[in-house]
């Protein structure tokens, strides 16, 4: 009997954008485990902490107040459960704002009425991808569908920021959480606990705003990933994973480093753990491509 | 007990003595040179079974002076614990076995030492006489306690709970003191939050309803004589009635004043009524009553801002140098005043560091802060009240700049300065033999001046007529381990007299000082003494026709315990004394002594190790040690095994301060070669438990050159130190260090 | 079988530290019966593991040396070691108390001749030194440790060594039969002295105690500079054993913050002022980052003295987070000094966390209805019947403040007994 | 605007905390600030702000009304939320931040060409007009945000960028002709006019 979930995508995992590989991947392995999504209908974007200028702080909640709605109406019972740092801290937020504050409570269901949509005292529990692996199936549960163990393969774990903060994973610390650390190991890789730079920050917000500041953070993140011998970063967030990537030639040409290292989501890790092949575990998503995995894949 | 003098020696085989020592050998120094009447060894003397066989003998009649030769004094104390007998112990444990090696070569020396320390043992045994207490006082429960503020009425109360009845002296009209002054109190319950009720009037009518307290207003102390269990106390009231108490011990709790803001001219408090001190702020919150707090042309208050440290933590001239520690608490209760009756009003706080400690405090600093008390981390230059409102000038110090704004009214955070009476020792009295007529008057004087304030207590006592303070006008005690012990005994202060303290803190100190008077009062009944020797019933008593009327032991006790009669003999005062001995070692004609120690106790001691002769090359070293700190030390260095020369003999004292310098002369007289003197430290963090002992030793020993003059002696023959409990291994090489020195010197010529 | 003899006219203390020897003390020497009961093997508590005291700079020993003669020689206090109270029921003037005593595997016959403990292999984490250092497996925790009787280590039991030093014994003294028992004690009033234990500096996380080596706390810091303690005395680094000169003070590591204590533990700044003395005689500099110096009352003094002192600087932050220069082991404190907006990053050879003051009381052990507030202190708001608290289960208090606390509990603790005395004859 | 911004400075005279509290995302938490500095220490883009937000805090307090609103400072913020996870007194730091950032928009006094400003503008409209984020146009938009010229320099500079992301079937040239999008776009605006409306309404209502 699969586990359901209401799931809420979020922009960057639609087809054809910047996170859809983390989609695919994430497909593939909610497939062994055996794990269904069902998607809010016509949910919308969560203006992901950076609309701010235009959108105030009501029109914002409300954005996220909309998909909660959207998401108690049909999938009535189902806890929310979003892939993308950015969707679940929004969504999360907004619950917790909605909760505390009744301002922004009524405020909130005002507006929605417009949308003719209501939500309810008791808003679903909002949960993360990864929180759903840990906390629902368990690193031994993910370890038992290992089907290539991940071998020869050093992986830095770079959390980042919006999976780690403010909420995190139950019991993890915010400094130096070791969940992402376990899965690597779980999937049969080599992990770096150490890693410095697990939980600092890629400046993706301000990719596009301020690339030298962001590219800068980026090199950092790089170079200590280097630093610890790793082969390959492993990330849960969209956003970091993008802007660890793609930028690596530009900041090449700005340091004059010779970065060429793959970045992949942890379910593209689990989707070749688990036997997928390469397009299921969505490596050909890769910018900068993943050899190591896709040896294993293709095995 | 028999008056007959019954030695029995007990040599302990135990722990190695038996394999290191020849117990035999010991067995026979005791009876022949130490004259004990027997000598036993056993191989495991603190057993049981070596207990009762010491009990039978005591029970038989055998024995009612003994001498345990084993481990230090210090160990198994419960064992070795009998009663109606005296004790001496030989150290041959610690003192002796555990700080030399196990070598042939040492084994000579080793059992000397040992040999001399059962000699000295009973030396001691013999020179000792059980102590009894005079007797000089009966069970007195009265608790006079002076000042009827919140602290007074506190100690009062408690007292009489448990049984014991208490007459409050006050010197104004009503009880309550500063307390009664305020609107309200800093929150002192969870969640801290709030500020409560003072509480002055459950305690003022608390005290009405107890039988065992009796109220004194508009009184004073006029005259305070006698000691703990036998005070005579009159009381004075303004219309000139005078009232005798028979009390048995006292608690000073006279409080503090505002520190006066008129020296605070920066802050134009002399220029306008809308600053004022925190004190004065209470009485408009009072006015207000609930309502809009008012200055005093009637306009309401819309702003409000509160200098801290306000003549404190500073070096200026005439201001305070401690913090007072309430301060930051009560404004932000005060800012509370204002935002809880209007939110509007602006309140902000100018600190430096905000001192809000313990798990009250910060939550208190919190619950202003939600009320949105404003904090700011600066330093105010000065206060322009030129203009219809006041000009605050500061530098904000997060900011980094200099800034100013205008508020209707000031409040200065001004502190606490204690309600101490006259500090006795403001100069010196100890002066010099030599001292010249001129030099007497001039500390005289000195003394006058210093001791403008009016006293408290009035103490009829030959070391003046207050206790003594520390720092900054806030009364001494060694305030870390044993914040009580004032040096007049029997008489404890509480409250902001004693350091600056919150009411809530007060309180709390107030029954503490209670329970030290109530534990005086029982002390004092049985002739035993208080802190650090409690329990001791040994007092010092003196042959009046040796006495030379000298006034040594009344100037140079610590405790002012001794009085002086009309002829100028001293008058001891059991239950004032502390049984440090310092008037024993400050006697040049060695009449004073307690019965079981004594010039003789301990002169004979040194006399009885055997000296050998010159060209044996065995020098002796006399070690005269604090029995607290010095002594510990070294048995720590023979637990450490560390080793030390074997020519040393180790004398446990009560404190340096009873070192009689007729110990030293006899010693360098009768041969030895050496003579080290180790104390505690002294001056202002003294750790003196006696508080001047060590201070007075060294004082008399930096007159001993002249004595080794005249015996043309090496001055390095003698050497005083200070020491602590932990210096451990700096013990042990001291004794070392005179070894070589005296290796270098040469022995003394004067063994005969 | 330990047998104790104890009425409702008996007075409890819970917990042998300053505060617990002081209440304990002060009511025997007032002629009551009290009964203290002490978790580990000596009495004493932290104290005995503070090198000095501030203000002062003497020597907690020193005071201890005369408490434990008060002890020795005062037949009114009976002091129970390894000692818990696993539960505590009824009311003012008639509790009964649940006290579970672990063995200790050695008797009253021991004289400290230390045979046992040279005997011996087998060591074992000294938490005396905070696991800085090791102690045998049969063992006197400290020099001055009182009841001056050896302990044998559990772990140790049932191997040679245990045998071997039941053998070293002349005196019988060790029982490595000895079992964990039992004793019920009606008494009439109890006083809490539970103290106060470091906060766990592990749970600090952007500090990295738990990662960096060079990271270390106050109280291990104390120890490093006892003369007797696991350096002897020297203040080195854990990773390279060199002697730091550049030294880091973090206050408020664990203090005033809702992530690990709201309160404020009061000591640490004194603490900290005090041990910059300690680096400044070991020719050490000392950088103190702090967000209030809480130098209350007549301490001010010494905050004054220690600000002349050249060695020492004090930067108005709280330090952000600790990274770590890997080849120099050096920690780096990352932050802005708050006055005046100046960004830092600063490596130091030794960080030292001010760690802050937990309450150690077990608030299970307690009955229905004592007010204990969301800190975990007990509150004399004179609800709690016949119990109090005294020192640290109190408040965060230094130790004179912990003393005239435990002088108030005692009165306290007495006038209970002595209704009780009344309300019976 | 910045007639709002007038009624603001009269409504307020020099009380800015409490039209902080009153009009800012969590400004209520301002005043709970101890100035520790752990979220000054703790933010990546620290170095860039002219103001931390501790200062800023301090700054409020004492009435820096236009230095605060027109700062660069706020607009710094990546949300990595490190502010928030060690704040000793759990000021919600990453929203106070926000929230002063769009109070200074709103009023029209926030600093003129703020890169991160006219993102989040950007950023804003895209979303709206869909009510999903087109990352195409989004980026095309910000290529030629400063301008033809200038936006041609960039989309070449992020040429290699664009190109390795389509490659990686990660950009759908599709998009301009629209692509993602809610069903209820209806619904979706009349909501947030909604939300808006209440928003102005509680603020300039304060008048």
């Amino acid at each position: 009997m699969a586990k359901e979930y209401s799931y809420y995508p979020g922009c960057s995992s639609q087809k054809g954008a910047s996170g859809s590989n983390l989609q695919r991947s994430l497909n593939s392995v909610l497939d062994v485990l055996d794990i269904k999504l069902n998607d809010i209908p016509d949910w919308n974007c969560c203006s992901a902490s950076i609309g701010y200028s235009g959108g105030g702080e009501l029109p914002r909640l409300a954005l996220s107040a909309r998909n909660i709605a959207l998401s108690e109406k049909h999938n009535p019972g189902q806890e929310i459960v979003a892939s993308c740092a950015a969707c679940w801290l929004a969504t999360r937020e907004t619950k917790e704002r909605l909760e505390h504050s009744e301002a922004m409570r009524s405020g909130a269901e005002e507006a929605l009425k417009e949308a003719h949509l209501e939500i309810s005292k008791e808003m679903p529990k909002v949960r993360h991808m990864t929180e759903v692996l840990i906390e629902d199936i368990g690193f031994e549960g993910m370890k038992e569908k290992v089907v290539k163990p991940l071998e020869g393969i050093k992986i830095a774990g770079y959390v980042g920021c919006q999976t780690n903060r403010p909420f995190g994973i139950n019991g993890e610390s915010f400094e130096n959480p070791m969940y992402l650390d376990k899965m690597v190991e779980a999937m049969g890789a080599e992990s770096i606990p150490t890693y410095e730079k697990k939980v600092a920050c890629c400046g993706g917000a301000l990719a596009f705003s301020e690339p030298q500041k962001s590219q800068a953070l980026v090199k950092g993140i790089i170079e200590a990933a280097y630093d610890n011998g790793a082969d390959m970063i492993v990330t849960p967030c969209p956003v970091c994973q993008m802007n660890v990537e793609i930028y690596q030639d530009q900041i090449n040409a700005t340091y004059g480093t010779k970065f060429h290292i793959p970045v992949t989501y942890y379910s593209t890790l689990m989707a070749v753990a688990y036997g997928k092949n390469a397009k299921e575990a969505a490596l050909d998503g890769q910018v900068i491509k993943a050899k190591k995995l896709e040896d294993i894949a293709n095995k | 007990m028999a008056d007959e003098l019954l030695m029995g020696a007990y040599i302990c085989k135990g722990c190695g003595i038996g394999d290191r020592l020849d117990c035999g050998r010991l067995e026979t120094t005791a009876t022949r040179d130490g004259k004990a009447k027997f000598a036993k060894s056993h191989d495991f003397l603190c057993s049981a079974e070596g207990v009762a066989m010491i009990q039978a003998d005591i029970d038989a009649g055998e024995t009612n002076h003994l001498i345990i030769g084993a481990c230090s004094r210090r160990a198994k104390v419960e064992a070795f614990n009998f009663q109606n007998v005296t004790l001496s112990r030989a150290n041959l444990r610690e003192g002796v076995i555990w700080v030399r090696p196990d070598t042939d070569d040492a084994r000579e020396t080793t059992q000397e030492m040992a040999d001399d320390y059962i000699r000295m043992a009973c030396a001691e045994s013999k020179f000792m006489k059980l102590p009894k207490g005079s007797g000089e006082q009966p069970l007195n429960k009265n608790i006079l306690v002076v000042g009827g503020g919140i602290t007074g009425m506190t100690a009062a109360i408690e007292a009489s709970k448990a049984g014991y009845p208490a007459f409050i002296i006050e010197k104004s009209g009503q009880l309550g003191g500063v307390m009664a002054q305020l609107n309200k109190r800093v929150a002192t319950k969870s969640p801290y939050a709030e500020p409560e009720d003072t509480t002055v009037d459950a305690l003022i009518a608390a005290v009405e309803a107890d039988s065992k307290i009796t109220v004194h207003l508009n009184a004073t102390v006029t005259k305070t004589s006698g000691a703990p269990g036998r005070f005579s106390v009159d009381i004075s009231t303004e219309s000139g009635a005078t009232t005798n108490l028979s009390i048995g011990a006292i608690v000073q709790a006279s409080g503090m004043k505002q520190y006066d803001a008129n020296q605070l001219t920066e802050f134009a408090y002399d220029k306008s009524d809308n600053v004022v001190t925190q004190l004065e702020l209470e009485a408009m919150a009072k006015a207000a009553n609930g309502g809009p707090i008012k200055r005093k042309d009637g306009k309401e208050v819309n702003s409000v801002v509160f200098v801290q440290c306000a003549g404190q933590r500073s070096d200026k001239e005439g201001h305070l140098p401690y913090c007072s520690g309430f301060c930051c608490t009560a404004s932000i209760k005060q800012a509370m005043y204002f935002k809880d009756q209007n939110p509007g009003v602006d309140t902000v706080i100018m600190y430096d560091d905000l001192r809000t400690p313990g798990a009250g405090g910060e939550d208190f600093y919190r619950s202003g802060q939600k009320k949105g008390v404003i904090f700011t981390k600066s330093s105010v230059s000065t206060i322009d009240a030129s203009g219809a409102d006041l000009t605050i000038n500061f530098h904000d110090k997060i900011l980094n700049e200099d800034q100013s704004m205008s508020a209707d009214l000031v409040v200065l955070a001004t502190g606490q300065v204690p309600n101490s009476g006259p500090d006795p020792y403001a100069v010196p009295m100890e002066l010099e033999d030599d001292a010249s007529a001129e030099d007497k008057q001039a500390a005289a004087d000195a003394h006058e001046v210093a001791i403008g304030v009016d006293s408290i207590l009035n103490l009829d006592y030959r070391q003046g007529t207050d206790l003594p303070h520390l720092k900054h006008g806030f009364t001494d005690s060694h305030f870390i381990c044993f914040p009580y012990e004032t040096r007049r005994t029997g008489i404890y202060s509480a409250g902001p007299v004693r350091r600056p303290m919150d009411s809530m803190q007060a309180s709390v100190d107030a029954t503490g000082a209670a329970m030290k008077a109530i534990l005086e009062i029982e002390s004092a009944a049985k002739g035993a003494a208080a802190h650090p020797r409690s329990g001791d019933l040994s007092f010092p008593s003196f042959r009046i026709e040796g006495c030379t009327q000298c006034k040594r032991c009344t100037v140079e006790c610590p405790f002012g315990a001794i009085n002086e009669d009309a002829k100028g003999y001293p008058q001891y005062n059991e239950s004032r004394c502390r049984r440090c001995g310092t008037c024993m070692g400050a006697c040049p004609v060695r009449v004073i002594s307690f019965e079981n120690y004594s010039v003789d106790s301990i002169g004979q001691q040194i006399k009885n190790v055997d000296i050998p002769e010159e060209f044996d090359e065995k020098p002796r070293i006399l070690v005269l040690a604090c029995e607290n700190d010095a002594y510990p030390a070294l048995d720590m260095a023979a637990q450490n095994k560390l080793e030390y020369s074997a020519f040393a003999r180790i004398v446990p004292v009560r404190c340096l301060g009873s070192v009689n310098t007729i110990w030293l002369t006899d010693a360098l007289n009768s041969g030895y070669d050496g003579v080290i003197l180790m104390g505690c430290q002294k001056g202002d963090d003294y750790q003196c438990h006696f508080v001047k002992g060590s201070e007075m030793a060294h004082y008399r020993m930096s007159k001993i050159a002249d004595t080794l003059k005249t015996l043309n002696l090496e001055e390095e023959r003698v050497a005083t130190y200070e020491v602590a409990i932990t210096d451990v291994e700096r013990t042990a090489q001291l004794i070392n260090d005179m070894a070589e020195t005296v290796e270098k010197i040469g022995m003394s010529p004067f063994k005969f | 079988m330990t047998d104790v003899v104890a009425t409702n006219e008996t007075i409890l203390v819970v917990g042998g530290g300053v505060s617990g020897m002081t209440t304990a003390l002060e009511a025997a020497e007032a002629g009551k019966q009290v009964i203290l009961v002490e978790k580990r093997p000596y009495v004493g508590g932290r104290i005995t593991q503070l090198y000095k005291y501030f203000p002062k700079l003497c020597f907690p020993t020193c005071g201890l040396e005369i408490n434990q003669r008060r002890t020795k020689q005062n037949p009114n206090v009976t002091v129970l070691t390894m000692a818990e109270v696993t539960s505590l029921t009824g009311s003012e003037g008639n509790y009964s108390a649940t006290v579970k005593i672990s063995p200790r595997y050695v008797n009253e016959n021991c004289t400290a001749c230390g045979a046992c403990e040279d005997a011996v292999e087998a060591e074992f984490d000294n938490e005396y030194n905070y696991g800085l250092d090791k102690h045998k497996g049969a063992y006197r925790p400290h020099r001055m440790a009182y009841p001056e009787r050896y302990v044998i280590d559990p772990a140790m039991i049932g191997t040679a060594d245990a045998d071997k030093a039941k053998a070293a014994c002349k005196f019988d003294a060790i029982n490595l039969e000895m079992q964990e028992e039992t004793v019920e004690l009606k008494v009439g009033a109890v006083v809490y002295a539970t103290g106060w234990r470091p906060y766990d500096a592990n749970k600090i996380q952007p500090y990295g105690y738990d990662r960096y080596k060079n990271v270390i706390t106050s109280v291990e810091f104390e120890r490093m500079n006892d003369p007797m303690g696991p350096t002897g005395g020297k203040i080195l680094r854990p990773s390279d054993g060199k002697e730091a000169k550049d030294i880091a003070f973090i206050q408020c590591a664990g203090s005033r913050d809702r992530n690990y204590l709201k309160h404020c533990s009061r000591i640490c700044c004194m603490a900290t002022l005090k041990q910059t003395t300690y680096a400044t005689d070991a020719d050490a500099k000392s950088t103190v980052y702090y967000i209030d110096i809480r130098a209350i009352d007549r301490f001010e003094d010494f905050y004054q003295k220690v600000q002349k002192d050249e060695n020492v600087k004090f930067i108005k932050s709280k330090v952000a987070n600790i990274t770590e220069d890997r080849e120099t082991g050096n920690p780096i404190l990352n932050g802005v000094d708050t006055e005046g907006y100046n960004r830092y990053a600063t490596p130091h050879e030794l960080v030292v966390l001010a760690v802050g003051m937990e309450p150690s009381l077990d608030a299970s052990t307690l009955p229905e209805g004592i007010s204990i507030n969301e800190h975990g202190f007990i509150e004399n708001d004179g609800t709690n019947g016949g119990i109090f608290a005294a020192g640290c289960a109190s408040d965060a208090l230094d130790v004179n403040r912990a003393v005239q606390s435990a002088t108030a509990c005692a009165l306290k603790a007495i006038q209970v007994v002595n209704r009780v005395a009344g309300s019976e004859g | 605007m910045s007639n709002l911004n007038n009624q603001m400075v009269n409504k307020y005279r020099n009380d800015f905390l409490k039209e902080v509290e009153a009009n800012v995302e969590e400004g209520d938490w301002v005043k709970m600030c101890m100035q520790c500095g752990v979220c000054a220490g703790s933010c990546p883009m620290g170095p860039y702000w002219d103001h931390p937000p501790q200062e800023i805090f301090m700054m409020i307090r004492a009435g820096k009304r236009e230095e605060v609103l027109s700062s660069t400072s706020m607009w710094m913020c990546t949300s990595c939320y490190n502010c928030i996870a060690r704040c000793p007194r759990e000021l919600p730091i990453t929203h106070i931040m926000h929230g002063l950032a769009h109070y200074g928009k709103r009023l029209g006094i926030a600093p003129k060409n703020q890169p991160t400003l006219k993102f989040s503008q950007k950023f804003w409209e895209n979303l709206m007009t869909n009510g999903r984020v087109n990352e195409l146009k989004l980026g095309i938009t910000l290529y030629f945000i400063d301008g033809f010229v200038q936006g041609i320099k960039n989309a070449l500079a992020a040429s290699g960028i664009g190109l390795g992301m389509f490659k990686a079937k990660r950009l759908d040239p599709m998009e301009i002709l629209g692509g993602h999008s809610v069903k209820d776009k209806s619904g979706l605006k009349a909501m947030i006019k909604k939300a808006q409306e209440i928003e102005e309404a509680r603020i300039s209502g304060n008048q």
